[in-house]
Order: C-alpha cells, then structure tokens, then sequence
C-alpha cells in the first residue's frame, strides 16, 4: 500500500515575527518545502485614496506621510513633486537642495531598516541594532530641522515648512563622513558573513524578464540586472546635477537576482545616497524657501501621472483634477505591493526559511501595500 | 562520596539519597540557570550598545529572579485541543534531561552526585532525552509552527549526537576510562596536561596528538552547540520562523522549565568538554592549597577553576549567538552529515594509530 | 521613441472601431481611448509590436466618474445611476523609451473590463484592487476576489462617491 | 494557580506582603508580545532598540503571545485586523495588560472620519490599560506608557476591592 501524504497549510501571519507588518500569507508545505504562497494583503487598508478625495492638495500631506511610513520624505517629495507639475510651479533652487539632501537622508534610514531586519530575519540579531543605532542619527538631523521623528510634513506644495537649522550643515557632515565605516562594519559583520551568504545567495532568483513583467522597480530591479533609476532615467528635483552611480546585481556570490545580489544592492546605495548628500550640502544655495508656496493650491483641470524613485521603488502619483481645490483621484502606484506580487513566482520549490528571505529581501512596508 | 557520608551521619540512606539528589538543583542549577539568563541580557546588552536591565535590584541583578516568580504566576494555559498528558509531560522531561545530566558532572574532586563509571556516556545518553520531551511537546502542542520545529530539533540533536561520540570514543581510546573524576585525575597538575594539549603522556606522541585534540575539540564543540540548540543552529525555535518552535504553545511555568533546562543545558555540554578536554576541575597552575598546605582549600579551587572553565564555554555560546545569522536546516544537515562526522572518523582513526604507536 | 499621436496612428490601423479617439483634454498627458472588451488584444499588440514594445504596465488606476444623474434615496441620501468608470493604464517601454496612457470607460452598474492579466503581470493584483474598490469585473481574470478590504464585506466598492459606510461590521461599530 | 484564583475578601500581613511581591515580580518583568501593526511599531522597535533600550525596564519581545505580558496596540486597526487582535489577546494567559499606542488605535488618529475600514478605537474590541497620545509617540512617550502601567500593576492586590 502507498503511504498517503498530504500537504500542509501553514498560516504566516498577521501576527508574526518576520511578516515585517500585518502580512498573511498561505503557504502550502510538502515538509518543509513550499509549494506555493498566497499572500493576503489589506490589514492595514486605511483607506487613503478616499482621505485624498475629500482633503485639499496640502493635507494630503500628512496621509501622505503615512503611506511608506519608513520613507516619508520620499513620499512628500513624490506627492510634491506631482503637485507642482500639475500647477505649474517653479521651486526656488535652495528648496529642490533640501529636498535632495532630506530623501537621501530618509532613502539612507529607510535602507537601514530594511538591512537590519533582513539580519534578523536570517537570524543575525545584533545589526539590527546597530542600523538603529544609525537610523537615530539621522532621525535626529529630521528632529532637529522639522520637529518630527517620522512623519514629518515638511515638503509643501512650492516650498518647505521650516528653513534648515543653523547647526544642520555641520551635523549631516559629520554624519556623513562618520557613516561610511559604519558600512564597512556593517559588511565585515554581515554582508560577507559565511552563513549569511549561504542562505541567501542562489536563493529566490528574479530573473530579469519576469521582473519587467511583473512591474517590479526599485532595488529588487537593479539586483535582477537593469540600471534603471528614475534619478537619472528621470531627473526630478536636482538629481541631474549630482555624480552617482546605479549599483545593481552583479552575482558576486551566486546568481544575478538572488536574495543577497537585493541585499547588497541596498547596502551600495546607501553609499551613492551619502555621496550625493555630500555634494548637495557643498553645492546648497542660499535663498528663501517660502517664497514659492503658493496661497491657494487649485490646479487646472487634467491627469497627471508623475514619479519618483522611492527606496521601495517607483512611487508614482496618478492625479486627477477638476479644478477644484480638492483632487478628484489620487491613485498611488505603490511600489511594496506591486513588488510583493512576485513573491509567488519566485519562491515556489524553496524551504521555509528561504521563503523568510525572500520575503525580507523584497523589503515591503506594510503601510504602502495596504495604503 | 557525599552520600556515603551523609548516609553514615544521619544512619537513613533515603533521607540522604533525598538531600544528594536536591542538593545540586539547588545549589548549582538553580542558581547558575538564574545567573545565565541574566548573563546572557547583559551580554547581548553590552555587545549591542544597550545597557540591559537595570531597573530590577542593583544593575538588574533581580531580573531573572521576577521573570522566574512572575512565569510562576501565570495562568497555565492548556488549549482545548492539545494532547493533554502529552503536553504536561513534556517540559518535565526536558527539565529533568538536563537536570539530571549534573548528577555525574564532577564539580570538585569531592563534589559530585554519583562517581559512574561510564559518566561520560551517562551524560550524552542522558541529556538525549531532551529529544523526547522536545518531540513530545511539539506535537502535542497541535500546533504546526510547534511541530515543525520539533521534526527539526529532533533530527538535529539525533544526528549531531554522532560526532559528539566520535570525538568522545578519540578521548576514551586515550585515557581508557569512561569515568570524570577518573579522566579529570588524569590531567592533573598543570595546563600542559590538559587532554587539548595532549595529555600527561610525553614523548613524540604528545605532540603529534595536539592538533588531532583540537580538530577534535573545534568538532565537539559544534556539535554540542547544535545539540543544545543555540546559535548558529537553534533552528528548532527559529523565531523568525517558526515564532518560538517547540513552545509556541507553553505558557507560565512550563515554559520557564524549557527555558532553565536550554541554559542547564548549555552548562552541562560547556562543563563536559571542560572535563573533556581542559583538565576538568583541575587547575592550570598548581593550587594553592597545596603550596600554603591547607588541605580544606583544594576544592573550592577546583570548583572555582571548573566553574570558570565551564562559564566560559557559555559566554562563548552567548557570544556566538549575539553575532552569528542562523543556518537553514539542510545546510544544518549538510553540516554535520559532509563535514563534522568525516572529519570525527579521521580523527578517530590517526589518533587510535598513534595511540597504538 | 513614439508620440502618442503616431501610436495612436498605429492602433486605428490594426483595431479599427476598438480604438475611440485621442483625448488631449489634459495638458499633461495624452489618452487613448479604447473599448474595455478589446482592451486584451491591445495590450497584447502594444506588449508585442517591435516598433511598440510596452514592456511594462506601471500602473493600472480606476476612476469613478461620477457622470451619472444623482437621484435621492428615501432617507435622503444621494446615489449615482448611470454613466461610467474609467481604467487608466499607464504603459511604458523600458527599451524604447515611450510612455502611453490608455483608458477604457465601463458602464457603472455591471461595468466588465477584460483581463491583462495574462499580458503583464502586475495587472494582477491591481486589477483585484480596482475591483474592490470601484466593482469593475474583469473578464477571464484567474482570481477576482477582494483584496484590500475583508472578503465578506458587503456594503460595496469604498471609492465609488455614492458610497455609504454600513453601521456595524461583524458586530463592530464602523463610523466615528 | 490556586492561590490566585481565589479573591480574599479581607487584606492580613500575609496577603499584602504576597502581594507586593507579585506586583514587584509582574512590573519588573513586563515581556511583550513582538507584535507591530502600522508606523507606531517602528517607535516601537527604536525602543527596544539601543538607543532607547527596553530591557532595561525587563520587556524583552516574545514571538508567541503565550509567553508575553503585554501587547502593545501600534498603530491603526482595520476592521479586517481587529477579530485578529481579539484572538491574539484571547491567547494570551492571565494576568496581561494592553497598552494602546499612537492616536490610530487610542481613537481612529487622522482616519477617524473618512477611514471605512478603519476601527476607530481598538478598546471597542478589547480592554485597554494605558493609552499613549501621539502620531507616533515618541519612544520616550512609550516608555512613560509603561512606567504608568507599572504604577497600575503596583496598586493592584488580590483583596477584593470594596464598593
């Protein structure tokens, strides 16, 4: 008589360690190998498409904020930025510095987090801590120039909330130039380290063509091989003015696209980001920036789709005006749920733990895929 | 020894079998599991920037004495679905593999629960037993993160039991006796005796045997580390996994049984390959009972040399497991099956020729 | 490197009636506009094409136009009969450099799309979205269920403007 | 636990000095559920993280809410989460504590009007002990919530309280 088997269902989440948020996924298991994953998603739909229909332009700032919480200033500049093209406005040159110098910083912290927690869910505690030991950092620069710690609201439509802090310049240098060896610890520490590489490398490989295909954008992009980022393919703000390089996956321990090929990638732009904030803190103009916010946000009638380069990925905003002061549609395209889509394809005949891996080297932000 | 003593003194061997056997819970594991855990906060505290618990008597020293009272006052939950005598068997038997791995551990040439001839694979034997008590909770439990991480622990500790026992036969080939005290006696005096270096043996062999013993040693220590579940290779629990492996499901005082039995656990492996392989309770340098002549002084040395020796395999467990990323369970198995028991057969075999030589 | 208006060229070559004008009421961007059952074999054509090549679906949105009449509920509550929702989809071709907005309006009650979703992939969980949250069904969609809100939510599709929050979900109070 | 179950009716020596020792035993060792809902779990975890460090009030997270004492609410509970969080409380053993963080689950925060999916209040589903204010707290907003929660855990006895 044939033994029966049968597969089982494992239940990840919502509450679980390494779902990184409110994330449920179905994973049917024959022992502990996967046979496929079905992701729920939308327990933390807090509905911010229809808060966007009924606020103004400017307050939907704060919800914006609120997508990616770990990026908010790369969601304000996102939003900002869409706003602007739609009314037309022309930002003062000290402004679009600060905003470079604010994402980068923020696309730093936001990578830090996603590191860190990607050494815990492998099972290395101790980065952890030291990326918040740096995230804290940064946060404090935030602190200083805005008040808030993570949502800060304070990209406006044509200008910014405050003016920097006298002390800021001479306080993100020495951030900065105190930063790369702690990059360098970071590698020495996990990057490189023999266990870390033999579960991540070779381990849920997007190839190429199916990355295109699924829309995939961001880090997990450039690991799959492509150089494409929107700061240079598309220049916003002042990007077109800095020297930086697109890292992307090389295969340097295993194959193009696998788990550490996301991982590292992040951990190499986080180096361009401290480049170009050190170019942008030389370059910083002096100027007034309130002088460009405008008195009444009412943008003609039209759609407008405009995008930036997130950390997650492409975060774009699909704006629909009728001329009024409330937007008509504000439909984000959010980059953690279009690239947490991919999870099914790519992680199909792996073991538990990859699965583990594979989910945290998509690095997803609950917030966003949810909205 | 302390049995017979006790024994002749209160003219009762039940009484006195009763105060041997409560004597090391109490004044040993009890206390070293209740210190371990507070080491083990400080340690990754102190390693991650932090400062750890501070709040709870001086510096925290209060901390595991209020988890141990508060886990002791919680509710007993028993989900209606579990295999009930499964379920509340489970953490005694792993509390009692662990606790009962102490009673052959020679802490000082006088301080020891039983002196068994076949100690040392008295202790293996004995603290597999966890296996059973791991496998039963897991899948009493009835809950799939808890078996998974049972089916993992059991195969784990099951196949790195192996070249645990190879590297113990190289050892038992050398001396010829199975017996602690016996093989802590026979390193005796100074740290060049020490098994790791050697042996008290002298001539050629001595030294040719030193890079067998420490292969050896880098061997057993790996493996111990797999059998005990900790870091790299505490899989079983992986909490990014499998939220807390075996268990998920125990809550109060049952949980806290698994939780002092994985640091008496830790103990004991530390404190076989002390004896194994660093002289035991010996001291490295001579003792200084013996130079100032005072008799009484000899073994609380021993027992401070072997504690240290003992804690310091620990901190090294804590260290590893504060710095190290966790392997998946075939490379787990890949580990142990390709690499660590080849290499114990080799080993075993140059050091069976040399000691024929 | 194509404009819109030569893709547009293109299109009414091979589709014919399928493809209804080319609406520059915006000055951002310039729409497309086709029928929502021929939606597939577009995409299909544009995906294909060599001299097209749209790799890359970047976004798939859903509007509710709100071009019905509004007609008053007893309670006094003002409902949306009639007219339409719209779907953008916003292409682009990574090798070719091109950027296209299509868009495909449905009737609003019982409004039907087809499917993209064997065409580009991140159609998928973009077009459960839509359907969630404005009704759209897709046709030969492989898996059309709510995404976003719970699966046995029954008081209909959150961003129509005539949507109207219920009381109580599963004995939970819903509004402030 | 038969001590516990039971509720005296009248404080004596013993009784009160068996309670301040449990009360000592359940403040100085608060575990925490590991559990993180929206941007308030990121305040969370630069808690327990180093700069802010947690352990040094005796909360270390617990992956299994079988283990923990607390759960900390952190951040904004959906309708389709809040069932979830029930029975993640409902797992929890005896005695254990809620602390709300962050405006979203105290009352709805900034999607109390417009958020149709949103449960605006997480104790219209389960009791909570100490609300924390903020969108988000800062950590050491956080760290007041527990030290209030401790306070509240140091008046507790097990005499029956009297009308």
């Amino acid at each position: 008589m044939a033994l029966k088997t049968e597969e089982m269902v494992l239940n990840m989440g919502p509450q679980h360690p390494s779902t990184h948020g409110v994330l449920r996924l179905q994973v049917e298991l024959d022992g502990e190998l996967v046979i496929g994953v079905r992701p729920y998603v939308g327990y933390l739909h807090r509905c911010f498409e229809k808060h966007a229909e009924a606020m103004t332009y400017p307050q939907v700032i704060p919800y914006v904020d609120r997508l990616d919480y770990l990026t908010a200033m790369n969601n304000e500049l996102s939003y900002v930025n869409a706003c602007e093209k739609l009314m037309g406005i022309e930002v003062p040159e000290r402004v679009q510095y600060i905003r470079v110098i604010m994402a980068e910083l923020n696309r730093i912290a936001s990578h830090l987090i996603a590191l860190g927690t990607y050494g815990l869910d492998i099972g290395a505690f101790t980065p952890f801590l030291y990326c918040f030991i740096d995230r804290e950092r940064i946060l404090s620069l935030f602190e200083m120039t805005c008040g808030a710690r993570m949502l800060y609201n304070y990209i406006w439509i044509g200008g910014l909330s405050h003016d920097l802090h006298p002390d800021f310049v001479r306080l993100t240098r020495e951030f900065t130039q105190q930063f790369r060896p702690h990059i360098v610890s970071l590698n020495n520490l996990l990057s490189y380290n023999k266990i870390f590489i033999e579960r991540t490398a070779n381990v849920g490989v997007l190839p190429l063509d199916v990355a295109v295909n699924y829309g995939i954008t961001g880090p997990m992009l450039r690991a799959s091989g492509m150089e494409w980022d929107l700061r240079k393919n598309e220049p916003y703000a002042v990007y077109d003015r800095f020297d930086f390089d697109i890292p992307v996956g090389k295969g340097t321990v295993g194959t193009v696209g696998d788990c550490w090929d996301r991982y590292f990638v992040r951990v190499l732009e986080m180096e361009q980001s401290v480049n170009i904030i050190e170019q942008a803190l030389n370059q910083l103009p002096e100027g007034d920036v309130f002088s460009a916010i405008p008195k009444r946000v009412k943008p003609p009638e039209g759609t407008i789709y405009a995008r930036t380069e997130n950390p997650k990925g492409e975060l774009g905003f699909f704006i629909v005006s009728n001329g009024s002061v409330n937007p008509y549609r504000v439909k984000v395209r959010p980059p953690s749920f279009i690239n947490l889509a991919v999870i099914d394809a790519i992680s199909k005949g792996c073991l538990v733990a990859d699965l583990i891996a594979i989910l945290g080297s998509i690095d997803i932000v609950l917030g966003e895929v949810d909205r | 020894m302390i049995f017979d003593t006790l024994s002749s003194f209160l003219g009762n061997e039940i009484i006195a079998g009763i105060i041997v056997a409560c004597l090391p819970l109490f004044l040993v594991i009890l206390p070293y599991a209740i210190a371990a855990v507070l080491a083990e906060r400080k340690v990754s505290a102190y390693m991650q920037d932090r400062i750890g618990p501070n709040r709870t008597g001086f510096h925290g020293v209060l901390q595991p004495v209020a988890d141990v009272v508060k886990l002791m006052l919680k509710e007993d939950i028993v989900a209606s679905n579990v295999d009930k005598p499964l379920f509340n068997i489970a953490p005694l038997l792993v509390f009692t593999g662990s606790y009962a791995a102490f009673a052959a551990i020679p802490f000082t040439s006088i301080f020891i629960g039983t002196k068994l001839d076949l100690g040392l694979i008295y202790i293996l034997a004995v603290s597999s037993f966890v296996v059973a008590g791991i496998l039963m909770g897991g899948w009493s439990s009835n809950n799939k993160y808890s078996l998974i991480g049972a089916m993992r622990s059991a195969a784990q500790i099951i196949s790195y039991e192996i070249p645990t026992f190879l590297v113990v036969v190289t050892i038992i080939i050398i001396t010829g006796t199975t017996n602690l005290t016996v093989l802590s006696d026979y390193q005796t005096s100074y740290f060049w005796n020490w098994m790791i270096l050697g042996g008290p043996s002298l001539g050629v062999v001595k030294f040719l045997l030193i890079p067998f013993m420490i292969v050896g040693f880098v061997i057993i220590y790996i493996s111990t580390l797999a059998e005990v579940n900790r870091v790299p290779f505490d899989i079983p629990e992986a909490e990014s996994e499998l939220v807390a492996g075996f268990h998920t499901e125990y809550s109060g005082m049952k949980f806290a049984m698994f939780f002092l039995a994985e640091y008496a656990n830790m103990f004991a492996v530390s404190a076989l390959i002390a004896t194994v392989f660093f002289g035991g309770y010996q001291s490295p340098f001579g003792y200084l009972g013996n130079l100032m002549g005072i008799k009484w002084l000899i073994p609380l040395e021993q027992l401070f040399w072997f504690s240290v020796k003992g804690l310091f395999f620990v901190f090294v467990q804590m260290w590893l497991r504060w710095t190290l990323p966790r392997l998946r369970v075939d490379q787990l198995m890949t580990v142990c099956w390709k690499y660590l028991i080849p290499f114990a057969f080799v080993n075993l075999l140059i050091v069976g020729l040399l000691v024929v030589l | 490197m194509k404009t819109p208006e030569e893709i547009f060229e293109i299109l009414k070559a091979a589709f014919g009636d399928a493809i209804i004008e080319l609406n520059t009421k915006s000055p951002f961007e310039k729409v497309i506009i086709a029928d929502p059952l021929k939606v597939k074999d577009i995409s299909l054509f544009l995906r294909d094409n060599e001299a097209l090549d749209f790799d890359s679906l970047v976004v798939l949105s859903g509007v509710d136009d709100a071009n019905g009449e509004k007609v008053e509920e007893e309670d006094g509550y003002k409902s949306i009969k009639g007219g339409t929702l719209s779907i953008f989809y916003h292409l682009e071709s990574i090798a070719l450099k091109h950027k296209l907005t299509l868009k495909v309006s449905v009737p609003r009650e019982n409004g039907e799309a087809e499917s993209v979703e064997s065409v580009w992939r991140s159609a998928d969980w973009q077009e459960r979205e839509v359907f969630d949250l404005l009704g759209i069904k897709f046709l030969n969609h492989p898996d059309l269920r709510r995404i976003l809100m719970p699966e046995d939510w029954e008081a209909g599709h959150p961003l129509r403007k005539d949507y109207r929050n219920p009381e109580f979900y599963q004995g939970m109070k819903v509004p402030y | 636990m038969g001590l516990l179950d039971k509720e005296f009716t009248d404080g004596n020596i013993v009784i009160t000095t068996a309670d301040s020792l449990f009360n000592w035993a359940r403040l100085s060792s608060i575990w925490q559920a590991s559990f993180g809902l929206a941007c308030c779990a990121i305040e969370m975890m630069a808690t327990s993280a180093s700069n802010y460090d947690f352990d040094r009030f005796g909360v270390i997270p617990r992956a299994s809410p079988r283990q923990a004492d607390i759960i900390i609410i952190s951040g904004t509970v959906t309708l389709k989460m809040a069932q979830r969080i029930k029975r993640l409380y409902e797992q929890m053993p005896e005695p254990k504590y809620i602390i709300s963080m962050g405006s979203c689950s105290n009352c709805g925060g900034p999607y109390w009007d417009h958020g149709y999916n949103v449960l605006k209040g997480i104790d219209r589903v389960i009791p909570v002990d100490v609300y924390v204010p903020g969108c988000p707290p800062r950590p050491e907003a956080l760290l007041e919530g527990l030290l209030k929660l401790q306070e509240i855990i140091r008046n507790e006895s097990l005499v029956k309280k009297s009308a």
